[in-house]
C-alpha cells in the first residue's frame, strides 16, 4: 500500500508536475487536484506547489488563498491532514493563516535562483521525519517575495516552540527574519517552506543533488508507517 | 459611478526596500533635502452605484480581508474627487 | 469611434479620390501605388492600415528578404529538418519520435524605452511563437546588448531589462539556460535584446499556421483587444483622414505573463484533443497579420466579423483593432463540431475566446465592420507579395583602415607581474566578468530537467525521463569581429555557438539568428548586412546545419552611427543521454589539462585589445570550419566514452579566460605551462578560433591521445588541475579567491 | 517636516494585469458592483524644510524622470495633510 498525495494546482502553478514526479520518485502515488474543486479525492496528504498563482498579483497567494480548493485544504489541514507548502504554496498558507507571518518581496528586491543551504532545525514535522535535527541540506530556491515576516511576538513564539524548521545557513537570499526559511503550525503537520525540494531529487538534474527526496519519503513513512 | 481610492502601505515598522532604493537614489539623481521615502500601493475602484457610508463599509471589509495584509500593512479608504489636481 | 460614413469597401469604390495618409503609415509612393494597382480602387482604411503594417520593415522583411534567400538556397542537406525557414519557427527531428522548434527574436526598441516591459514582451512573443508550432515550450534564453558598463543609462537599461525578461520567463515557469551580456558603447542608444525559446512535441504534434477546409471556425483567444501599438492606425481613427491628432495610443505593450501561462495551458490541452486545424499567434501587426497568414497559408478564403473581437476598450475603430499589437493573443482554426470543446478548453482556464469568423470557398480575405465589408484582399498580397528592395551596397571606405590597424602590433605585457595585472583587468573586465548578477534572477530550475544552465558551454533539457534523450542550446556573436569583418565575424559566431554546444557533448544540428544591424538605408550597413548573411549562408552549409529560422532587426543606430553589426547565431543540438554530458567545472585534481586546437597570433577584435588598449582594429580571427567539425566530433566522441570530465570552449578571452572560469566554478585551481613554440602571451590570450581545453582523467590520457592523434586534431597538454590557485609556470599565481573577487565582483559594484 | 504623495499609475489605455486579476476576483470573494479596478503605486516622500513651489516643481521632475515611466504611466503629486483621515 502506498499513500496518495495530492498536488494542487492553481492558474499559474509551475512546479506542479514537479512535484508530482517527485511524489512518483519517492514511491508515493501523486494525485492532481483542481483549484476550482473543492473535492480533495480522498488524499492522504496535500502539496500546495510554488509557482506564480494568479501571477502573484496583489500578493502572492493572496487571490489563491479564496480558491474552493482551499476552503477544503484549510477545513482539513486544521483537522489534521499533512500539508506543505513549497514558496508560492507557502505563501498562500500564511494568506490562509495557516501558518503565522507573512511574505514580502526580497529585501535585494530581485529574483534570486540560488544553491541555498539549509539547516533542519526540526525533524519532527510530518514532512521532515527523515532528516536530522540539525543536519545541513542544499536546496534550489528561486523567488521574488520570500522575505519572511512576523511580529516580535510571534518570531519568538515559533522558537519558543520548536516551529521554525528549517533555516538558512552562511547566506540570508531574501532578508527573512532570523533567517528563517520555513516553518509549521502548531500540530506539525502543516509545513511551509520558500526553497524548492521537488527541484533535488534527481542527481543528474538542477543542482545535481538529492536533498530534497527525504521530504516526500517522510511523508510517506508517516504516512504507511512503515 | 465613483471611485474609492484604497492606499496600502507597509506597517512602519516593516522594513520597506522599495521605498530605501528610492531614497538611495535620489542623491545620485541630485535630489536633497528628502529623508524618507515609503512605497505601498494605490488601488483605483469605480463603484457602481452611489458611495455611501454602507458601500464603503464594504470597502474597508474588502481592503482589509483582501486588498491590504494587515499583518504587514496598514490601509486607508477614501472617495476620490471627481475633478483631481492633474500633475 | 468610426468615422462617418465607414470607408467600407463600396464607399472606396465610389470614392476613389479620398486622399488616404499613406505615407504617415510608413508607405512610400510606389509602395501605395502597388497597392492601388492589386485592389483596382483604393484601399479603405482598414486595408490600408493592414497593407502598412505587413509591408513594414518589420513584417515583410523587404530591405533583408534578397540576402536572406540563400539559407534556403545554400541549406545543406539535412534529415533533421522537419518544418523549415518561413514557418513561424522551424521544427529539427532529435529522435525517438521528438521534434523540438527553437527561435531567437530581437525586440530591442521597445527595451529601451521601457526596459521592463519591452524585455518582458520580448519574451512573451518568442514563446507564442514556440507555442502556435504545436510545442511545450522548456526553455527560454536571453542574448543582450547594453551601452557601456559604466554609462549612467546603462543602469537603467539593464536592471529593467533583466528583470523584465526574468519576470515574465520565471512566471511561465521556462527555465532560462542561457544567453549573453555584452557591453559596448556602440550600443548606447539601442541595446538589443534578443530573447530565443525552445518547445518539445511529438512529430504527430507539429501544427501550422493555415486555415484549410471551408466552414471552419476562425477562434481569437486569450487577452482582449486594447489600443496598444498601434501608433500610426490612429491616424485612420481620426474624423477625416488628414486630422492627423497626436496619438495617443502607448508605443509601449504591458505584459501579462500569467495570462500567457494560462494561454499555454489550454493551447497544449487543446492540441492533445488534437482540436486544432491551424494556428497563429498574435505578434506584430496583430489580427492583420495573423488572418492575412493563416488565409494564405490555408486554401481557402476568410471571412472575419470584427465586432466580435473582444475589445479592452470599446473606442477603438475597425483599424485599430486590426493592427492593435494587444500582447498574450492567439488564433486557432477549429473544425466546426469542435468549437464547443474548444470553447469549454479555454474556459476551464479562464481564457476569453470567440469565434470572429471562418474559413470560406472562395481566396479572398473579407473582414466585415458592424455589417458592412471594409476588407476584401487577396490574403497572399498582404502577407507575402509585399515590396522587396534591393538595397544598394557598398563596403564601406574605412573598413580597409580599420583592418590594417594591426593589434597584433599593439604593445605586450614585459614582465611578470604586467602579465600577471592583465590576466586579472580581463576577468574583472565587464564582458569577461561573471554574469550571476544577471543569471541567478532567471528560474534554471523550473520544469525539473534542467541539466546545464549559466555559466556552462549551453544550456541543457531533457526532454525524455526514461531515455536520457536531451537537447542543448548555446546562442554567440561578436559584434567587434562582425565589425572588422562582417563575413567572418557571422561565420565566428556560428562556430562559437556550434563549439559550445559540441563542448557539452551535443551534437550540433540547426540554426536560428537574430540579425540585428543598423540602417538598410545606409550602404555601408546593408553591405555588413548582405555579407553577413553570406558568411553565416556559407558557414551552414559546410557545417550542414541547416538555418530553421531567425530574425532580422534593423534600424540599430542613433543618427548617422550604426551599431556594430551583430550577428547572434543559436546551434541547437541534441544528446542521447544527458548522463554523458559534459560540465564546465574542474572536478578532480590532478586530471591533466589539455588545449585543443591551434594558437596563433590573433588579437584583432580580441577581449585583450579591447581591455588593455581600448582597440579595435585588425583582422578577426581565421575561420577553419573543417577544423570547428573535427574539434566537434572529438569532444563529442569524448564525452561519450568517457574520456574526459570537463570542457570548455576557448572564446573571447581566450585561454585564460577559459581556465579561469573552469577553476572558480570547480573550486580547483590549475598549474598551467607554456607548451614549446608559444609565448607565454600568446597562450593566454589568443582568441584563435577553433580550441577548447579539456580535462582528462590520468587513467584515460593514452586513449584520449591516441583519438586526437588518429584523426589529426592538435592536443597539447597544458597543465593539471591542482590547488588552489591557477599558475602559470615561471610567470605568477593568482589565488582562487583573488581571482573570484576580480570575476565576480565587478557588475554587482556597477549596478549597485 | 511635511508629507508629499506621488501616485503612479498606469495610463487608462494601458493593460493593467495586476488590477484586472484584484477585479476577476471580487465576484469570488462575493464582491459586486465594482466595475474597474486599476493598481498603482503610492510614494510618500517626507520632505524636509517647506513644500513650496520650487520644492514641488522639483518633485515634479523626480516623478516625471525617476518614479514613473511616463511612456506607459501618469502621475500626480499632492502634498499630504498631516491628519489624514485614518482607515
Ligand atoms: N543574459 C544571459 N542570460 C542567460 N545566460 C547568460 C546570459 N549571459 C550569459 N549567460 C551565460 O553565462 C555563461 C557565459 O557566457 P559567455 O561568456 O557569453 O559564454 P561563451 O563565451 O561560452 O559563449 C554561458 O552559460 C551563458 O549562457
Ligand atoms: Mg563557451
Amino acid at each position: 500500500m502506498t499513500a496518495r498525495i495530492g498536488v494542487v494546482t492553481f492558474p499559474g502553478s509551475l512546479d506542479d508536475r514537479d512535484t508530482q514526479r517527485a511524489i512518483r520518485l519517492a514511491g508515493a502515488e501523486p494525485v492532481a487536484l483542481w483549484h476550482k474543486d473543492k473535492d480533495l479525492k480522498q488524499v492522504d496528504a496535500v502539496v500546495l506547489p510554488g509557482g506564480f498563482s494568479y501571477g502573484d498579483y496583489l500578493r502572492a497567494g493572496a487571490i489563491s488563498r479564496f480558491s474552493p480548493v482551499m476552503g477544503s485544504v484549510i477545513e482539513q489541514a486544521k483537522a489534521g491532514l499533512p500539508v506543505l507548502g513549497i514558496c508560492n504554496g507557502f505563501q498562500i498558507l500564511t494568506e490562509a493563516h495557516l501558518l503565522p507571518g507573512a511574505m514580502l518581496g526580497n529585501d535585494h528586491l530581485h529574483f534570486i535562483c540560488r544553491d541555498q543551504k539549509l539547516r533542519v532545525e526540526n525533524a519532527g514535522t510530518a514532512w521532515t521525519g527523515d532528516y536530522t535535527a540539525g543536519q545541513d541540506i542544499h536546496i534550489p530556491l528561486k523567488n521574488m517575495d520570500g522575505r519572511y515576516v512576523a511580529d516580535d511576538y510571534t518570531l519568538d513564539k515559533l522558537e519558543a516552540e520548536g516551529r521554525v524548521v528549517f533555516r538558512y545557513v552562511d547566506f540570508n537570499p531574501n532578508g527573512s527574519l532570523r533567517d528563517i526559511a520555513g516553518i509549521t503550525n502548531e500540530a506539525g503537520n502543516v509545513v511551509g517552506l520558500m526553497p524548492h525540494p521537488e527541484h533535488a531529487v534527481e542527481p543528474l538534474i538542477g543542482t545535481g543533488r538529492t536533498d530534497g527526496l527525504l521530504f516526500f519519503t517522510s511523508i510517506l513513512k508517516k504516512l504507511v508507517g512503515a | 459611478m465613483a471611485r474609492v481610492v484604497v492606499d496600502v502601505m507597509l506597517k512602519p515598522e516593516i522594513l520597506d526596500p522599495q521605498g530605501q532604493a528610492v531614497q538611495r537614489a535620489l542623491p545620485r539623481l541630485g535630489f536633497e533635502g528628502i529623508s524618507d521615502v515609503r512605497q505601498g500601493k494605490r488601488f483605483e475602484l469605480e463603484v457602481d452605484g452611489p458611495v455611501d457610508e454602507a458601500a464603503l463599509a464594504r470597502i474597508r471589509d474588502l481592503a482589509e480581508s483582501f486588498l491590504a495584509n494587515t499583518v504587514i500593512e496598514d490601509f486607508t479608504v477614501k472617495v476620490e474627487e471627481v475633478a483631481e489636481a492633474a500633475k | 469611434m468610426s468615422r462617418t460614413p465607414l470607408d467600407t469597401v463600396e464607399h472606396a469604390t465610389a470614392t476613389p479620390d479620398v486622399e488616404l495618409p499613406w505615407a504617415e503609415l510608413g508607405l512610400k509612393k510606389d509602395e501605395y501605388e502597388r497597392i492601388l494597382e492589386i485592389l483596382g480602387r483604393r484601399p479603405t482604411g482598414a486595408e490600408l492600415a493592414m497593407y502598412s503594417v505587413m509591408w513594414s520593415e518589420h513584417c515583410s522583411y523587404k530591405s533583408s528578404k534578397v540576402h536572406l534567400r540563400q539559407f534556403g538556397e545554400k541549406a545543406p542537406e539535412s534529415d533533421a529538418l522537419l518544418v523549415g525557414i518561413g514557418e513561424n519557427a522551424g521544427v529539427v527531428d532529435v529522435g525517438q519520435g521528438y521534434a523540438v522548434t527553437f527561435k531567437v527574436e530581437s525586440h530591442n526598441h521597445p527595451s529601451y524605452v521601457e526596459p521592463y516591459q519591452g524585455a518582458a514582451t520580448g519574451v512573451g512573443g518568442i514563446v507564442r511563437d514556440i507555442i502556435a508550432m504545436g510545442a511545450r515550450p522548456v526553455a527560454v534564453v536571453d542574448p543582450l546588448r547594453f551601452g557601456a558598463a559604466d554609462h549612467p543609462d546603462t543602469k537603467r537599461v539593464l536592471p529593467g531589462v533583466v528583470a523584465g525578461i526574468g519576470g515574465y520567463g520565471n512566471c511561465l515557469g521556462l527555465p532560462n539556460i542561457g544567453g549573453e551580456v555584452v557591453f559596448d558603447s556602440c550600443y548606447q542608444g539601442n541595446p538589443l535584446v534578443n530573447a530565443g525559446a525552445i518547445g518539445v512535441m511529438r512529430h504527430e504534434d507539429i501544427h501550422l499556421a493555415k486555415a484549410s477546409g471551408a466552414g471552419n471556425k476562425v477562434v481569437l483567444y486569450g487577452a482582449r483587444t486594447g489600443g496598444d501599438g498601434i501608433g500610426g492606425a490612429s491616424i485612420l481613427a481620426s474624423e477625416t483622414f488628414d486630422d492627423a491628432k497626436p496619438s495617443k495610443r502607448p508605443a509601449v505593450q504591458v505584459g501579462d505573463p500569467f495570462q500567457e501561462k494560462l494561454l499555454i495551458e489550454c493551447t497544449l490541452e487543446a492540441f492533445q484533443e488534437k482540436l486544432v486545424v491551424g494556428i497563429q499567434d498574435l505578434g506584430a501587426a496583430g489580427l492583420s497579420c495573423a488572418t492575412s497568414e493563416l488565409a494564405s497559408n490555408g486554401s481557402g478564403g476568410m471571412r472575419v466579423t470584427l465586432d466580435d473581437v473582444p475589445l479592452r476598450d470599446s473606442t477603438l475603430s475597425p483599424e485599430e483593432i486590426l493592427m492593435s499589437e494587444s500582447q498574450e493573443r492567439m488564433c486557432a482554426v477549429v473544425e466546426p463540431e469542435k468549437v464547443d470543446r474548444f470553447l469549454e478548453i479555454c474556459e476551464k482556464w479562464d481564457v476569453i475566446a470567440t469565434v470572429i469568423g471562418e474559413v470560406t470557398d472562395g481566396d479572398r480575405l473579407e473582414i466585415y465592420w458592424h455589417g458592412e465589408k471594409i476588407v476584401d484582399v487577396d490574403p497572399r498580397t498582404v502577407a507575402h507579395e509585399g515590396p522587396v528592395y534591393e538595397r544598394p551596397y557598398a563596403r564601406p571606405e574605412w573598413q580597409d583602415a580599420l583592418q590594417a590597424d594591426d593589434a597584433n602590433k599593439l604593445p605586450r605585457p614585459e614582465t611578470s607581474e604586467e602579465l600577471r595585472d592583465q590576466v586579472l583587468r580581463l576577468v574583472a573586465s565587464p564582458n569577461q566578468a561573471s554574469k550571476k548578477w544577471i543569471t541567478s534572477q532567471y528560474d534554471h530550475f523550473v520544469q525539473g530537467n534542467t541539466v546545464l544552465a549559466q555559466p556552462e558551454d549551453s544550456g541543457m533539457i531533457r526532454i525524455d525521463e526514461e531515455s536520457g534523450l536531451g537537447v542543448a542550446i548555446a546562442t554567440d556573436g561578436n559584434g567587434r569581429y562582425a565589425k572588422l569583418d562582417p563575413y567572418a565575424g557571422a561565420q565566428l559566431a556560428l562556430a562559437e555557438a556550434y563549439r559550445n554546444v559540441a563542448t557539452t557533448g551535443a551534437k550540433p544540428l540547426a540554426v536560428s539568428d537574430c540579425l540585428n544591424f543598423g540602417s538598410p538605408e545606409d550602404p555601408a550597413v546593408m553591405w555588413q548586412f548582405a555579407e553577413a548573411v553570406r558568411g553565416l549562408a556559407d558557414a551552414c552549409r559546410q557545417l550542414g546545419t541547416p538555418v530553421t529560422g531567425g530574425n532580422v532587426s534593423l534600424y540599430n543606430q542613433t543618427g548617422e552611427v550604426a551599431i556594430h553589426p551583430t550577428p547572434v547565431v543559436a546551434v541547437l543540438g541534441v544528446i542521447d543521454d544527458v548522463a554523458r554530458r559534459t560540465p564546465v567545472a574542474f572536478r578532480e585534481e590532478g586530471q591533466l589539462l589539455y588545449l585543443l586546437g591551434d594558437t596563433r597570433e590573433e588579437f584583432g577584435g580580441s577581449a585583450w585589445s579591447q581591455v588593455v588598449h581600448d582597440h579595435l582594429g585588425g583582422l578577426p580571427p581565421q575561420v577553419d570550419l573543417e577544423r570547428e567539425r573535427l574539434l566537434a566530433e572529438i569532444l563529442i566522441s569524448a564525452s561519450r566514452d568517457g574520456m574526459i570530465d570537463s570542457a570548455h570552449d576557448l572564446s573571447d578571452g581566450g585561454l585564460i579566460q577559459a581556465v579561469v572560469e573552469s577553476a572558480l566554478l570547480g573550486g580547483k585551481g590549475a598549474r598551467l605551462i607554456v607548451p614549446d613554440g608559444l609565448d607565454a602571451f600568446t597562450f593566454l590570450f589568443s582568441e584563435s578560433a577553433g580550441r577548447a581545453i579539456v580535462a582528462v582523467p590520468r587513467s584515460e590520457e593514452v586513449r584520449f591521445n591516441d583519438m586526437c592523434g588518429a584523426r589529426g586534431l592538435p592536443a597539447t597538454r597544458i597543465g593539471v588541475v591542482d590547488g588552489g590557485a591557477v599558475e602559470l609556470q615561471g610567470e605568477f599565481e593568482l589565488s582562487l579567491e583573488e581571482l573570484r573577487e576580480a570575476h565576480e565582483g565587478t557588475i554587482p559594484a556597477l549596478l549597485k
